[in-house]
């Protein structure tokens, strides 16, 4: 068998240095290593061998793993090892088509676009590496890996306080990312795990008693949450959001807040089984706190971006919430609650780009009926909206329905936060939509015309993800269903 | 043989070590703060030669040798300190340590 | 023995006090003269330990080359030699902390015997034994450190012409 | 049946096309065919049930939550009520877009009109045959979705993209609570059903299995939790159908074109709010303290509604406070266990509402004002609409032969049955006789103030006449619809289809059996308010009332509508936009704030700790021996008593 | 003693003597060419380099052993020599020699007009010299004496630029606080000495081993003060806070090349000078021991020194980060880092653990490549006329696009970012106090917070390189140029010698942080030994 998932980290490597090497022609480097990207992530699918029954990958539930070894001293066995599940396999779909919708909408980034398309698909890179990474240092490094390609996006390429958001994002996510790997260490030491391999320490760290368990959890909560990101922890997210040119708040969106809650599953959930059982009640806290505050929070927002970075707070609150469940629904939810958020937070991200293109400011009082001089662009940002909102026939609703109806069987009458949350949620999309898109046309400069080519087709293949998966959901489902959580048949 | 205190040694190295701590932290004059810090040296130097004689401990001449290599780094110590003040004098003019303080914060 | 042991006493009382003087002073020249008489005080104690060799060693390196040494110092760096320094007050915080520090390192006393006790006497031979042969790495270091001293020390005072 | 979505899907695609609108009303009228086919099908064999579905994701069983997997599937029921409805729908529907080829036909927005419009009808259409409370939940949305975009059609208005905004928040705080509803059913029947069927969860939600209702007799469990349940469901139903206090929407909503306040607002979608308690009440039953509170939210709003109507000058509100008032009679029958009986009246109701609303977009279309103070005389003008609204105003008004008068009289007459072994019923139901007057009453006032008199009493309104064919066609036949569609009752065919609507719950309705003296009383209530209007406007006559008057006040009140909307907006603008600004300051200022201020801790520390470089190596040296101290000090004292404590590391 | 057998061990340090010698020679003939002297320099640690990697068994080179394997950590029983050849000194050895090598390859491109190579080369390879014999060291005096003889090179070094008052000022005051200190150390092995009747670290571990009921054991207060003494003493050249003040001034002011060895050699042998000294009592001293006289508790010498030492391990990466925080001079800001980086080395030595060692050198393996190339690059852009502030490097980074990204790769190195090889030393040596588990942990935790809080001005350099613009150039007077050019930068880079040097450090940077295994391998190895040795 092809060690598909190396390759695919090499052709990203590759095609990362080849980019940032290829000056004028950037985009078309970039271009090309993203389809090529997709191609491979297709080929995952086909080949990927963990469908419900079969049992023959080298770690039980994991497909195309790959293991070498990379540090072995007397104490410490660090691997490189791989291998993706349904879940993580979900998201590298969801890297692949944002990378690839990022670059094209990027089409036209002049400022230095060697650098620029580089780091998106530096940014790809690491995601795909958290998603598929099977040991502790490994994933601690494509996270960290994360960071470095995004500080620059925002810091470089951002709006006018885009230092200060850099730093922010920076200092934040690196604390968080410290705590987390303190977290990670004490689970292989503490529990004797033989290395630093999934398997060797989901074996052995579930055998820690209650009390180490639950503080390691918590640690890792910690590290995960900030990256989520988490209320009272969240302050960066807006920021960084508002301040990073457009693809970077695409990815930030759409990939950085999933490797948090990827990172709480897969590294924490499973491995930590009586720790997260006691930790649940601070989970269902602080997600409700986020879904409440994202929400409203983003009814006072003037600046688009900046309600979009709330709103997506309110999202992954709900991500949070559907994880804390400890259910199988509640971990699909979870799952396409992800995938969801990202596509559709992506879109809007660049529906918020486009309007600041367009229009010169993304303030959404000083902006209004856009609808007749720009057609299209509206119609992405109501698709948007909708989507988000959690409209049916669009990827958030059997999300969004499946994480209810889990939130409901856990915690009973707790849903209605969510369920009221809802209402609130679709209020200030409404708001949004009333003020800019309808009423009469208003702070529009006479130069605004309708969207690129180029970004239309970004924002398309997104629209296109939304409205595929929100009528046959069932393609992702089928997926998640393969991976071995607990609770799962054979595991 | 003789009958020495020994408590009284350690007295006595004790507080010419504080007598060239104290010259040290107080003194501005680059010679007298070589001055404090041979004092305090002395202080280490009687140490190991009365550790040496004290029968107490685990006698040995160790310490006397090591008095001697202490006695002639001393002097080494003291020479290359007047060459770094002879320099500074050249170049500032003075050497009170208090007025170097090109260097600071 | 009483007389040893009021010998040390007197012995270690000067050695304070003109220590004490020497840093005290206002004039550099009679620091120096203090100084000479510390160093000198202190070979007289070694003496008294019946280690002849390092008293002599004293006498020479430190009553007289390091005294000399200094007192070169000072006439090079003054304009005239009987220059007073400024007056420096003692200083509450320095006194302090050199105080402190003389009582946690006098904290030690309890754990020697209080009252008198005989001392070894050695041979000065085996002490040039001891010093050539066991211990003779120690002699190269110090070598070492004069080479160091004696290149960079020249150096930096001569006259740079090159 | 899938055929109906694609029909409306394909509609949508044709947006772009000059001639779209008959594209759309053509597939319209196929949809009309099949959907008359499918309910004749179903009037002729009464209890037949056809269902087809197909998995939309399942997961695999689990030994915890789903021990025989869980299921979501998208399927089609045709049972006695959906026909019932897809009649309604695919009627109504058909006509409007026919209607609407001339009514819009000025309006540039036109293809999007039609898209819209297609995709409702292809969205109520699935609603009407989802065969599982899941599916009827996506629909729902979209249904509202779609009144979103029709309300907002004319998106330049600010006070329509603002109706629009209200009716899909009002509308969603229902949707939040029909999906917790649809929860707590969840939870309750999740393993309920046939022996081996694994419930709900192992059979995404369905209704039936086979041709059995699937939850037949499995009414039970924990009954706090339904009736819990069935106050959700309740509420979803008050916020599609506009009951009180989830009306508010519904009168702004007129802020869409007529045609869509004909079609959406009237005949089909609001009265997918009742169709859906219907449906609830038919296939998982309500307890008896969910019943009592159906007919109190009835019999209130069928009263409060009509209250409204009476004092409005706008035409098309004056019709919209009316429909909100039908839903309540359709609201009460449901509640008080006689679903089929409501559905009977949403079927009237359904073509002399539509009948109203298109003859009002008639007029308003030759007038250009809803300004009932404005109209006048306009009977001479335009005959057509004239008889055509009278017809629906008679329909409404209860008096036979009606449509109105068959469905409003079995209502009552059901109800009233029931007023025996429910005594609580009783105000509710004096709520709604009560409504009868007041229905009849502000019907005619604005058929009078429209059509009666000489001439405008706007001089400037231009010179109406009525419509042409394409518009008059559907007047004619709702027309025809509303008067004949009553007498449907007396075909046995449908008698027994309305019985068997009721599969296995409910209790027999009294049709054709209704107390005399209550339709006596009824019809005569209802005469009285057309007196009454006759009487106050009739001829041209403009009652005013006078301003010491005692009732003032109470005029204000309804004019303002209870000032329920005033509350409203002020809980959403004031309320929650004030907390939102209030966290937004929080979260900036103390959150953001604390960060700020560890920042600016650390830089004063920093800052501070930096004037310990001073450059004096005196210091330095004392730096050093304080160390040492500081050394010692650890040493001697702190380190020994922590390692004596916890007994070193 | 034979000579032949004393000095065939020694051979590396017999090349740098004859590389100082000839050094001096060539003075005398009036050869002062800075690139022939500087070659000297190079070929001597070169050379030596290769002897010491030979020892340490890397078998490519095995034909330049000096040492018989069986010479290597070897086994006493009775009779303490003065030295001994442990794998970790050899170690040790490889890296102060590979600090002295990049230090005297990048000034092969010091400015011609700047003087005095020779005495520069000559200290340079003397201070390397005192720093190898460290390394080696089994006895107190023997280490005190060696580290002596780099002491004075370094004061020497650090002032040898003898026209410029800042660096004579940083010499002098380097000279006080290293007298200072060198007094307490020695007053420090002299308590010992009473307290052990020996200075020789082996003697003393076996004594703590075998419990023979002398030294910590009859005399605690005594043995408690030695340490404490020797613990002030060597915490001046370790930099530890609050024996650091010297150190920002003396790497401000001091030749930024002597700066970058000092930062890169002489520090790193104060830190395995505590390895040496404090590695016996904290593992092997198990003598029960009152704690003080003031308490009755009888207590573990060796938990007591752990204890103090973390206490000066947090404090020193805390107040290190916090002063870097505000700095706004980049050797400054430099200069408070690495004091930072010398708390995370002390956390190697205060668990004692071979992993923790091994951590610890490894970070110390890392910081000679990091901060030495940080300083050697500082040097080489300062003489491109770039200022000493931060904010002068506005815009270097896409001015200079290659220093700049070697500079931010060895900031980011600095910050612990992966796939460098200072994310690699921080996650052993991390990993190794949260393998110790107890308190350890708290170490680990209190390291990666503030190795998080350096983020902060790692950053700000970074933000300043890469995202500001250059500030306008002071304009000569009647100059026509347009607006807001940035100062013309002269053509040509650092100089072949600084940018092989700087290359080399990248190179390791990053070959060591994708690839770690060989160089932590041979360090892991050698930790064991080293904590095992001669028990």
């Amino acid at each position: 068998m092809l060690p598909l998932l190396s390759i695919t980290i090499a052709t990203l490597l590759a095609g990362t240095v080849a980019t940032f090497l290829s000056g004028a022609r950037a985009r078309w480097v970039a271009l090309g290593v993203s389809v090529l990207f997709i191609l491979e992530v297709a080929l995952l699918f086909l080949s990927f061998s963990g469908w419900p029954g079969y049992n023959g990958a080298l770690v039980p539930g994991f497909s195309e793993s790959e293991s070498y070894a990379w540090i072995h001293l007397s104490w410490m066995q660090v691997n490189y090892s791989v291998g993706v599940d349904g879940i993580s396999l979900a998201l590298i779909l969801l890297t692949a088509v944002l990378n690839l919708a990022t670059v094209v909408y990027s089409w036209a980034e002049s400022k230095r676009p060697a650098a620029y398309f580089g780091l998106v698909l530096l940014t790809g890179l690491g995601c795909f590496g958290v998603f598929v990474a099977l040991d502790i240092l490994l994933f601690f490094l494509f996270w960290e890996a994360v960071l470095v390609p995004m500080f620059f996006l925002i810091g470089y390429w951002g709006g006018p306080r885009r230092r200060y958001a850099a730093l922010k994002f920076f200092v934040y996510t690196h604390v968080a990312s410290i705590v987390m790997l303190v977290g990670l260490l004490a689970i292989v030491f503490y529990s004797g795990a033989t290395s630093f391999d999934f398997s060797s320490v989901y074996a052995s760290a579930r055998n820690l008693a209650a009390v180490p368990q639950t503080f390691l959890f918590l640690a890792l909560f910690f590290g995960f949450g900030v990256k989520f990101p988490i209320v009272p922890f969240h302050t960066w997210l807006p920021d960084a959001h508002v301040e990073a040119p457009t693809g970077g708040s695409v990815l930030l969106a759409g990939l950085l807040l999933k490797l948090g809650a990827y990172g709480l599953i897969r590294w924490a959930v499973e491995i930590l089984p009586s720790g997260f059982h006691n930790a649940q009640p601070v989970l269902f806290f602080i997600a409700f706190l986020s879904i409440i505050w994202g929400s409203v929070l983003s009814l006072s927002q003037r600046d688009l971006k900046r309600l979009v970075a709330y709103s997506s707070i309110n999202h992954m609150g709900i991500v949070l919430l559907a994880i804390a469940l400890d259910s199988s629904l509640g971990l699909i939810a979870a799952v396409l609650l992800m995938f969801a958020h990202g596509i559709v937070s992506g879109l809007l991200f660049m529906s918020s780009g486009s309007v600041h293109h367009t229009f010169g400011t993304r303030d959404i009082a000083s902006v209004g009926g856009i609808t007749p001089r720009t057609p299209a662009l509206s119609t992405m940002i109501m698709a948007g909206s909708l989507a988000s909102l959690g409209l049916p026939a669009l990827i958030s609703f059997p999300a969004e329905f499946t994480a209810l109806l889990a939130t409901w069987n856990g915690l009973q009458y707790w849903v209605f936060i969510p369920l009221g949350i809802l209402v609130v949620t679709a209020a200030f999309y409404l708001w949004m939509m009333q003020r800019l898109l309808f009423g009469p046309a208003k702070g529009i400069p006479a130069a605004a015309h309708d969207i690129p080519w180029y970004e239309g087709a970004g924002m398309g293949i997104l629209v296109a993800f939304t409205v595929l998966f929100g009528i046959l959901p069932g393609l992702l489902v089928n997926l998640i269903v393969s991976s071995p959580i607990k609770g799962w048949p054979g595991t | 043989m003789t009958d020495l205190p020994i408590v009284g040694f350690v007295g006595l190295s004790a507080a010419l070590l504080a007598v060239g701590l104290f010259g040290i932290l107080t003194r501005r004059n680059f010679i007298l703060l070589l001055i404090a810090i041979e004092i305090a040296m002395n202080a280490a130097i009687l140490n190991f030669v009365y550790f040496a004689a004290y029968a107490g401990g685990t006698p040995g001449l160790t310490g006397q040798s090591i008095a001697v290599v202490l006695v002639g780094f001393g002097a080494t110590e003291v020479a290359v300190g007047l060459a770094i003040v002879l320099a500074l004098n050249r170049l500032k003019g003075t050497i009170n340590v208090a007025r170097a303080t090109e260097l600071k914060l | 023995m009483i007389y040893e042991e009021i010998a040390f006493v007197l012995l270690a009382l000067v050695a304070i006090a003109t220590g004490v003087l020497a840093l005290l002073v206002r004039e550099l020249v009679h620091t120096i003269l203090w100084v000479a008489v510390f160093f000198v005080d202190l070979a007289a104690l070694y003496f008294l330990l019946d280690a002849p060799f390092l008293g002599v060693l004293q006498l020479g390196v430190y009553a007289g080359a390091v005294t000399v040494l200094l007192l070169f110092g000072i006439m090079v760096t003054r304009k005239r030699i009987f220059s007073q320094e400024a007056r420096i007050g003692i200083g509450a915080i320095p006194f302090g902390l050199a105080v402190v520090t003389f009582i946690f390192v006098v904290a030690a006393i309890g754990e020697f015997p209080q009252s008198s006790t005989t001392i070894y006497t050695y041979d000065p031979t085996a002490l040039s034994q001891n010093l050539f042969n066991v211990n003779g790495p120690w002699l190269l270091l110090l070598g070492l450190i004069m080479l160091v001293a004696v290149g960079g020390a020249i150096y930096l005072v001569r006259e740079g012409r090159e | 049946m899938t055929a109906f979505v694609v029909v409306g899907l394909a509609g949508t695609r044709l947006k772009r096309l000059e001639w779209g609108g008959w594209v759309a009303v053509g597939f319209a009228g196929a949809a009309l065919i099949v959907g008359v086919l499918v309910a004749a099908g179903a009037m002729l064999d009464p209890g037949r049930y056809t269902n087809v579905q197909y998995t939309w994701f399942q997961l695999p069983p689990s030994p915890g939550t789903f021990p025989n997997g869980f299921e979501l599937v998208v399927g089609t029921l045709v049972d006695p009520i959906s026909a019932l409805m897809l009649l309604v729908v695919t009627v109504v529907g058909f006509l409007v877009m026919l209607y609407s080829i001339e009514y819009m036909h000025h309006d540039r927005g036109l293809p999007r009109y039609y898209a819209e419009l297609s995709l409702f009808l292809a969205a109520m259409t699935g609603l009407v045959i989802s065969n599982n409370l899941f599916e009827f939940f996506l629909f729902w949305e979209l249904v509202g979705l779609c009144s979103y975009f029709l309300i907002g059609f004319y998106y330049e208005k600010p006070s329509a993209s603002s109706a629009a905004k209200e009716a899909f928040l009002v509308t969603r705080v229902g949707d939040v609570m029909f999906l917790l509803g649809i929860f707590l059913y969840f939870y309750n029947y999740r393993f309920a059903g046939p022996a081996g069927s694994g419930g709900w969860a192992a059979n995404g939600f369905v209704f039936v299995n086979g041709s059995q209702p699937f939850l037949a007799g499995t009414m039970g469990g924990n009954s706090t939790l339904l009736t819990v349940a069935g106050i959700m469901i309740l509420g979803g139903a008050a916020g599609k159908s506009a009951q009180f206090p989830l009306h508010v929407w519904l009168p702004d909503a007129m802020e869409g074109p007529t045609t869509v306040s004909a079609l959406i607002h009237a005949a089909t979608m609001v009265a997918a709010g009742v169709y859906l308690l219907a449906v609830t009440s038919l296939f998982l039953g309500f307890t008896a303290t969910d019943q009592l509170l159906i007919v109190a939210i009835g019999g209130i709003t069928t009263f409060f509604a009509a209250t409204m109507a009476v004092v409005h000058p706008d035409i098309k509100r004056v019709i919209a406070y009316s429909t909100i008032s039908q839903l309540g009679y359709m609201v009460l029958a449901v509640g008080a266990g006689f679903a089929m009986v409501g559905l009977f009246h949403l079927f009237t109701h359904a073509f002399f509402k539509a009948l109203l609303f298109l003859s009002a977009g008639a007029v308003i279309h030759a007038v250009g004002t809803q300004d009932l103070f404005k109209m006048g005389g306009l009977r001479k003008t335009m005959k057509i609409t004239a008889t055509a609204f009278a017809i629906g105003g008679l329909a409404l008004a209860g008096i036979p032969p009606f449509a109105g008068f068959w469905s409003k009289d079995d209502i009552l007459g059901s109800v009233y049955a029931q007023l025996g072994a429910h005594p609580a019923y009783w105000p509710f139901f004096i709520l709604a006789v009560a409504g009868v007057f007041l229905t009849a009453y502000y019907i005619f006032r604005a058929w009078f103030l429209a059509f009666s008199g000489d001439r405008p009493r706007d001089p400037t309104l231009p010179h109406a006449h009525d419509p042409t064919w394409r518009m008059t066609v559907p007047l004619v036949t709702l027309s025809a619809l509303a008067v004949g569609a009553g007498f449907l009752i007396f075909w046995p065919n449908f008698q027994g289809l309305l019985l068997n609507g009721a599969g296995v719950a409910g209790i027999p309705p009294t049709y054709g059996t209704t107390d005399l003296l209550l339709s006596a009383m009824s019809v005569l209530l209802g005469g009285a308010g057309i007196a009454l209007a006759w009487y106050l406007w009739g001829n041209g006559k403009v009652f005013v009332l006078p301003e010491s008057s005692a009732v003032q006040p109470v005029r204000k009140l309804l004019l303002n509508r209870y000032y329920m909307k005033a509350g409203y907006d002020w809980i959403g603008a004031k309320g929650v936009y004030s907390i939102a600004r209030a966290a937004d300051f929080f979260d900036q200022f103390v959150i953001d704030g604390t960060v700020h201020g560890f920042e600016r801790m650390f830089a004063a520390f920093s800052d501070r700790l930096r004037r310990i470089q001073s450059g004096v190596v005196s210091d330095y040296a004392a730096y050093v021996v304080g160390g040492l101290i500081a050394v010692f000090v650890l040493l001697l004292f702190v380190a020994p008593y922590l390692v004596a404590k916890v007994g070193g590391g | 003693m034979d000579l032949t057998s004393f000095a065939g061990p020694f051979l590396p340090e017999i090349v740098l003597l004859a590389g100082v010698l000839l050094v001096y020679l060539l003075d005398v003939l009036k050869l002062r060419s800075n690139e022939l002297v500087g070659s000297i320099a190079v070929a001597a640690t070169g050379f030596a380099l290769l002897f010491v990697v030979a020892d340490l068994g890397f078998t490519p080179f095995a034909l330049l052993r000096t040492l018989p394997a069986s010479s290597v950590d070897p086994t006493f029983s009775g009779g303490y020599p003065l030295y001994a050849f442990t794998s970790l000194g050899l170690v040790f050895q490889a890296i102060f020699l590979l600090a002295t090598c990049l230090v005297s390859l990048a000034s092969l491109s010091r400015p011609r007009e700047e003087r005095g190579a020779p005495i520069f080369y000559g200290l340079l390879l003397l201070a390397t010299l005192g720093m190898l014999l460290v390394a080696v060291a089994a006895d107190l005096i023997f280490l005190l004496l060696a580290i002596e003889v780099t002491s004075l090179a370094t004061y020497l070094l650090v002032g040898y630029t003898r026209r410029d008052s800042r660096s004579l000022e940083a010499a002098m005051k380097m000279y006080i606080i290293g007298a200072l200190s060198t007094t307490l150390s020695f007053f420090g092995a002299s308590l010992l000495y009473g307290a052990y009747g020996t200075t020789n670290l082996y003697a003393i571990r076996a004594i703590g081993i075998l419990n023979t009921g002398a030294g910590a054991g009859s005399y605690p207060v005594l043995v408690l003060l030695g340490y404490g003494f020797l613990i002030v003493g060597l915490a001046f050249k370790a930099t530890l806070v609050p024996f650091h003040a010297w150190a920002v001034d003396v790497y401000d002011g001091a030749p930024t090349d002597v700066t970058a060895f000092l930062a890169g050699g002489s520090k790193k042998m104060g830190l395995f000078a505590f390895f040496l000294v404090l590695l016996a009592p904290i593992l092997f001293v198990r003598t029960v021991a009152s704690g003080s006289p003031f308490t009755t508790t009888q207590v573990a010498l060796g938990p007591v020194l752990q204890i103090t030492l973390a206490v000066l391990a947090v404090l020193t990466m805390t107040v290190g980060n916090v002063l870097a925080l505000l700095q706004k001079e980049m050797k400054r800001m430099l200069a408070y880092s690495s004091i930072s980086q010398a708390g995370y080395m002390l956390i190697g030595i205060t668990v004692g653990t071979a992993p923790a060692l091994a951590g610890a050198t490894l970070q110390i393996f890392a910081h000679v490549f990091m901060k030495g190339g940080a300083f050697l690059l500082v040097a080489g852009v300062s003489a491109w006329g770039i200022g000493p502030l931060i904010d002068d490097w506005k815009g270097l980074g896409t001015r200079r696009p290659l220093a700049g990204v070697a500079f931010a790769l060895m900031l980011l190195s600095m910050a612990g970012v992966p796939l460098t090889v200072g994310f690699v030393s921080k996650f052993v040596l991390f990993s190794a106090a949260v393998q110790a588990q107890g308190y350890f942990v708290w170490l680990a935790i209190a390291g990666l917070l503030n190795s998080a809080l350096s983020v902060f001005y790692y950053a700000r350099v970074l933000r300043v390189m890469f995202f500001e613009q250059a500030a306008p150039n002071p304009l000569p007077a009647g100059t026509v140029v347009g607006g807001s050019e940035p100062p013309i930068l002269p053509a040509g880079g650092f100089g072949y010698g600084r940018a092989a040097a700087i290359g080399l450090v990248v190179i390791v940077i990053v070959a060591v942080g994708v690839y770690p295994q060989m160089v932590l391998g041979a360090v892991q190895s050698a930790a064991q030994h080293f904590v095992n040795f001669g028990a």
